[in-house]
């Protein structure tokens, strides 16, 4: 086996076993699972950065296994996969540094890291995924291990959403296997190629490839939360606060607009799925979706919920910007799939640190935060602000992708549909920040668990991460035209996907 | 017809008796009766139709031999469930199937 | 009202069952295969004259082989369900029924030995002298004279397995010198005749066992 | 290839009727290790014969040295060489786990060993035989011992489960039997290879009565619907260890005959009960899930999701054309008889743990029995279908089958039939998943236990990454 093969199952290793030993861990044994969770993280970190470097030189980081004739295991390290596994990776290491944080001396702790190292190999493995099978065997591998984090808590109202989380994902995963096993019948194989495989296929079939296409969109609709397909994502806020941050900056809802991105570009191919006329209902879809969450998100007085309802608003812009026809658009919606990570990731760690420190867990709660707690309502306004769109930060140049896209593509409407979620977004985001910081502190918090000592308002632990990915959604924002932002890779995927074009 | 063809559809007549017995039959002792009716009639089958034109066969009979043996077996099998069955419910009828 | 018609549709559906089988059987053209052929070409390499002996013990040995492991589980198994309730005390017939059982027993010992030793060239062999035997035991039972059993002891059950496993071990040890059950023609009438004395003692003792286990006191 | 020294297929029966014997020589609850030590040899037999067969070895055995049709033939292809394969693998865990589950004198033990070499010993003969007649005779020693071990030491609801088992037992072979004289009658033989060449597309009116029996006889042993009536109070009942065997094993071996003869000498004839049997295994899909998802104790639940995953099996019977179905049947049979045995296995330790038999009884199961519920949850998968496991590729062989030949209504009842799997394997979990309330005490349970339902979970599911392996056995040609 030569290193081009060990590199890629090293990273889905790197989460997986960490995962395993860690189940076999007692509660008790602290110092070896928080070492291994961090190592394991670090560790793969370093490997994500070797591929990195390959795949930006061109070689060929792949490995494939055969489970029947026909039907192969297969995981490739290329551009786009890399942009989602890069993402993935650094964001787990802030999200273990916090869950560490955060569950400090409460139960089944072995159990919770353990479902999370494998939900961070499913993730892996739907990046690196070379065909829509692999994809799939991942993709229901997250479904299965996000399941234990969501209920984590072991409460009846964990359970309810835990249940819808399931009846959702699993229906989702049904069409999307449906929706697999027919273009692999159609096609012989569903290995991924830039400009798309189905088009091998002749004029006859263009009926059944767009029901294919409805089937794969609706499957990966119910992760990526679009309208209607989202009604779990706001059930599952029971889960604890790292796991929503995972799920929804990161693992899940990425997974799923993630795999839109396969199905459109290397799949379909963006030329031939819009000679099907498959993209238009596809951006209607998401501009719906955009908007409707963002109306939701205004009649949330639950953070976290206000939060998930923005969430949903949020990933479909990067499903309008794969449906905008031009590269302009994809580079949009590819560079919004990491920066939206950051930007998210930071406003649930904050949430979390308002609900661990101080017990609120409402928007009404929220009343002078800003003068008990000012680094994390720093963190928190940074993210809500780029949210917005606002200059400087990582928000703005997505949004500017975007509406450039829009506009290169003459579907001028979906300028209109950016601009009044962006209002929505200000709407429902300035309230609190304005309460946090305006409002006088009041007598006594809900519920304070955590005293202040000095500077540090909170655990240590709980306060970096949000820094960091703060900064980060700051300098992704300033530095957008430097060679190593996710700008300058996601215009690198569109070279390759419009294969001809000219891409600014 | 030959005697042969008399004890084939005799069988069949048999097995038909003791299937429809078998199932509509409460009582536990007539049912195991009806299972050797049934029985008896595929072995009357098995021998009576290889010798249809009156010629006796040895392997039908050594079959059935054997087929005779694994029916005594089954039916001591089923006599004693019926009497472990009696001195547990003091029934020889079966209980309804219930998940409790 | 159901019921009747329960058993009005399973006795038409049986009719009809046995009205198009015996069509069925009467076109019937004259078979393919005839077995008598081989069996009566292939009786001197047997071992035994006798045409059904011949294909029960050796052309279709392994049937017997597998219909004797049948009758041994059926006893397990009723062991196994019966469990350890206590025998029920015999209960002492009328003087004349338990005289006539004693005169009877030696006579029935005679008549399985000769059915044991008949088999060979003539309508008999183990099961059947086997089954004497039993009825023997079961007469005994049945006038006083022997008790019910419980769960058998070690040389018992020696007793109920050494038939099955004689059986067993002599099919196994021809496996040496070619297939199983092969038996050589010389040595193929000794073989079986062995066999057959150690089945007719282990078959008495099972078939009787189907009785006597289950004389058991009820209820407890 | 050298004459193997030991023939394995021999031994493959000879061996488990030894150590019945033995066992039962030995007495009431013994004979455990015995029973290990023969299951761990038949392991290794049944890899050699799989390799022998997957070489292109023709592996046929006159017993006797008469060869068919006077005497009878054991011959093994790729079909029985892969249930031989499958039966000795999840037998020899379950015997360890069995070995652990009775105390020494508990009576549901007394027969256990003895019992179970006999069954096993009528699997791997039923498995093997090219004799009609003969397969009868390892029919009824695979019932009865079934029957047996149900029976075994239980209270009145087990032995009337015993019964309502014995009588479908007997009614099927009986029907199987009169089959099989019919056919003897006919043709005047009852050895398959030589019936193969006889049966032509012509056949007797008489053939097809024989048919018919034979199948409705098979359908009942393998409790298809709505002949599954007798199914869930065996299942259910029975101890675990024993409902493990029979929902993993004992069904697949009436279902692997109907399988041998639609392959083989009723070709010409049994096709014609194809989509029938489809239909009925649709049904089965539907209604096992359905009293599963409804089912208040744990093991009725199981007992009901084997009805419905034995559907799958029929689906294929109207796709036999492509091989894809033949292969889709066979990993279907390995997905569910690991699932299976591991599913009772775990749901033994949490009956033991907890003291009941209920579903709702398991709250808190995932935080004190964690490798049982992993193990639940892995064969869960496997049930439901979900990748990377065996039941997947099963799936996926279906719906490939079915699509070769335009079947769309099979995809849609395979694709339905996984999320109804879905909910009755989550209804299950998400109980565990809850937090332990206060006044529930759990007894702790051996590690043997534990691990070797784990084992065969695991297997269920890692033999998804092996399936290009099953597929070379099948397809070899000997």
């Amino acid at each position: 086996m030569t290193s081009y093969e060990l590199v890629p199952l090293a990273v889905l290793a790197s989460s997986l076993l960490p995962g395993l030993i860690i189940f076999a861990l007692p509660d008790g044994w602290v110092g070896v699972r928080t070492s291994l969770n961090v190592f394991a993280a670090i560790g793969k970190l370093g490997l994500v950065a070797l591929l990195l470097d390959g795949v930006a030189a061109g070689e060929n980081y792949g490995v494939r296994y055969a489970v029947l004739p026909g039907l192969e295991l297969s995981l490739q390290a290329d551009a786009l996969g890399m942009l989602f596994i890069t993402l993935s990776a650094v964001l787990w290491l802030f999200t273990t540094l916090y869950a560490i944080g955060y569950l400090e001396d409460k139960p089944r702790r072995s159990r919770f890291f353990g479902f999370f190292n494998l939900c961070v190999t499913a993730t892996m493995g739907i990046s690196m995924a070379a065909n829509l099978f692999t994809f799939f065997v991942f993709y229901e591998l997250l479904t299965l291990s996000t399941f234990p984090l969501v209920v984590h808590r072991g409460t009846d109202k964990a359970m309810k959403g835990g249940t819808i989380y399931l009846a959702y994902t699993l229906l989702g995963g049904t069409a999307l296997l449906t929706g697999i096993v027919w273009l692999h019948h159609l096609l012989g194989h569903t290995e991924f190629a830039h400009a798309g495989i189905a088009a091998a296929l002749g004029p006859e079939y263009a009926g059944q490839l767009k029901i294919i296409f409805l089937l794969l969109i609706t499957g990966l609709g119910v992760k990526t939360a679009m309208v209607p397909l989202h009604g779990w994502l706001p059930q599952a806020m029971v889960a604890p606060a790292p796991v929503s941050a995972l799920l929804h900056a990161v693992a899940v809802v990425k997974a799923g607009a993630f795999g839109i991105v396969r199905i459109v570009y290397e799949v379909y191919g963006v030329e031939f799925a819009q000679s099907l006329e498959l993209l238009l209902p596809l951006a209607i879809f998401a501009s719906v979706t955009i908007v409707w969450g963002s109306l939701r998100a205004l009649f949330q007085d639950d953070l976290k919920k206000r939060l998930a309802f923005s969430t949903v608003s949020q990933v479909s812009y990067i499903v309008l910007g794969v449906a905008l026809f031009g590269p302009i658009g994809t580079i949009g919606g590819l560079v919004h799939l990491v920066h939206q990570g950051i930007m998210k990731i930071t406003l649930f760690f904050c949430a979390g640190n308002y609900a661990e420190t101080l017990g609120i867990h409402k928007v009404s709660e929220m009343d002078g935060a800003g003068r008990r707690m000012p680094l994390t309502t720093l963190a928190f306004s940074i993210g809500a602000l780029g949210m917005m769109g606002a200059p400087l930060t990582a928000g703005a140049v997505s949004k500017a992708w975007l509406i450039d896209g829009a506009l290169a593509a003459s579907m001028d409407w979906a300028v209109w549909v950016l601009w009044t979620s962006s209002l929505l977004n200000a709407a429902y985001f300035l309230p609190i920040l304005w309460r946090a910081w305006f409002r006088p502190v009041p007598v006594a918090w809900p519920e304070e668990h955590i005293p202040r000592h000095g500077w540090r308002e909170t655990a240590w632990l709980l306060l970096l991460p949000p820094l960091v990915t703060a900064a980060a959604t700051l300098a992704a924002g300033t530095l957008s035209d430097s060679d190593v932002t996710p700008l300058a890779w996601a215009k690198l995927i569109a070279e390759r996907e419009y294969v001809g074009r000219s891409v600014p | 017809m030959t005697t042969g063809f008399v004890f084939a559809i005799t069988g069949g007549a048999l097995f038909a008796l003791g299937a429809a017995g078998i199932v509509l039959i409460g009582d536990l002792m007539r049912r195991i009766l009806a299972f050797n009716l049934m029985g008896s009639g595929a072995f009357l089958v098995l021998v009576g139709l290889a010798q249809r034109y009156d010629v006796a066969d040895p392997v039908p009979h050594a079959m059935v031999l054997t087929g005779i043996v694994v029916a005594v077996a089954a039916t001591a099998l089923a006599l004693a469930l019926v009497r472990k069955l009696h001195a547990l419910t003091g029934e020889i009828e079966l209980p309804d199937d219930a998940d409790e | 009202m159901k019921r009747m018609m329960v058993v009005a549709f399973v006795v038409t559906l049986a009719l009809a069952f046995v009205f198009f089988l015996s069509a069925a059987m009467l076109e019937l053209a004259p078979a393919a295969i005839d077995l008598r052929v081989p069996v009566s070409a292939h009786l001197t390499e047997s071992g035994v004259s006798h045409p059904v002996t011949a294909v029960l013990l050796n052309y279709r040995g392994y049937d017997t082989l597998l219909e004797i492991a049948v009758l041994l589980l059926a006893l397990v198994a009723i062991l196994a369900v019966v469990g350890e309730a206590p025998v029920a005390p015999s209960r002492a017939a009328h003087p004349v029924l338990q005289t006539l059982g004693r005169l009877v027993t030696p006579l029935m010992v005679v008549v399985a030995v000769y059915l044991l030793w008949a088999g060979a060239f003539r309508p008999g062999g183990a099961f059947q002298a086997g089954a004497v035997l039993a009825a023997a035991a079961v007469l005994l039972h049945l006038v006083g004279l022997l008790a019910g059993w419980s769960s058998p002891r070690l040389r018992l059950r020696i007793g109920l397995a050494a038939g099955f496993a004689l059986f067993l071990a002599v099919a196994a040890a021809l496996l040496k010198q070619g297939s199983l059950l092969q038996y050589p023609p010389d040595a193929a009438g000794t073989l079986i005749l062995l066999i057959e004395c150690g089945l007719t003692v282990s078959l008495a003792l099972i078939l009787a066992g189907l009785f006597l286990f289950l004389a058991r006191e009820e209820g407890a | 290839m050298n004459e193997p020294l030991i023939d394995p297929l021999v031994w493959l029966i000879l061996l488990p009727l030894a150590w019945a014997t033995l066992a039962f020589v030995l007495g009431p609850g013994r004979g455990g290790w015995l029973a290990i030590a023969g299951l761990v040899a038949q392991c290794w037999l049944a890899f050699n014969l799989a390799q022998q067969v997957s070489a292109g070895v023709a592996v046929v055995h006159a017993v006797g040295g008469w060869g068919a049709p006077l005497g009878i033939d054991l011959a093994v292809d790729g079909l029985s060489a892969a249930m031989l394969l499958l039966t000795q693998t999840v037998a020899l865990p379950l015997a360890i786990y069995a070995r652990s589950y009775f105390k020494a004198s508990d009576p549901a033990g007394a027969g256990f060993w003895p019992l179970t070499g006999f069954l096993i010993a009528g699997m791997n003969a039923l498995f093997v035989s090219a004799d009609l007649f003969n397969l009868y005779v390892t029919l009824e020693l695979v019932g009865l011992a079934a029957v047996g071990l149900v029976a075994a030491g239980g209270g009145a609801q087990q032995v009337a489960a015993a019964l309502r088992y014995l009588f479908a037992t007997l009614v099927g072979s009986g029907a199987y039997l009169l089959g099989v004289a019919l056919i003897y009658g006919v043709y005047g033989t009852v050895s398959i290879a030589t019936l193969l060449p006889l049966v032509t597309n012509e056949v007797p009116r008489l053939v097809w009565i024989a048919s018919a029996l034979i199948v409705s006889g098979l359908i009942l042993k393998t409790a298809l619907f709505p002949f599954h009536f007798w199914l869930p109070p065996a299942h259910g009942g029975a101890p675990a260890p024993v409902s493990a065997l029979l929902s993993a094993l004992v069904v697949k071996a009436s279902f692997y005959l109907i399988l041998r003869l639609w392959l083989g000498p009723l070709q010409s004839v049994l096709p014609a009960f194809g989509w029938l049997l489809a239909l009925l295994g649709a049904a089965a899909i539907f209604w096992g899930s359905w009293q599963a998802i409804r089912a208040v104790k744990l093991k009725r639940l199981i007992a009901y999701s084997t009805v419905a995953q034995l559907g799958y099996l029929f689906l294929i019977f109207p796709l036999l054309a492509a091989p894809a179905a033949l292969q889709a049947a066979v990993m279907q049979a390995f997905a569910h008889g690991l699932a299976k045995a591991g599913m009772f296995a775990a749901a033994g330790v949490l009956i033991k743990a907890t003291g009941q038999d209920t579903v709702a009884g398991l709250a808190g199961a995932v935080e004190r029995l964690p490798v049982t519920m992993f193990a639940f949850a892995l064969s869960g998968i496997t049930l439901m279908g979900l990748p990377p496991s065996s039941g997947f590729l099963a799936k996926w062989q279906i719906i490939q089958a079915a699509l070769a030949q335009g079947h769309w209504i099979i995809v849609v009842v395979v694709l339905a039939g996984g999320l109804l799997a879905a909910v009755y394997v989550f209804r299950v979990l998400r109980l565990g998943f809850l937090s332990t309330p206060e006044n529930v005490t759990f007894t702790p349970v051996s590690r043997v236990l534990e691990w070797s339902a784990f084992a065969l979970a695991a297997a269920s599911v890692l033999l998804g990454l092996r399936g290009v392996e099953l597929i070379q056995l099948l397809g070899a040609r000997t």
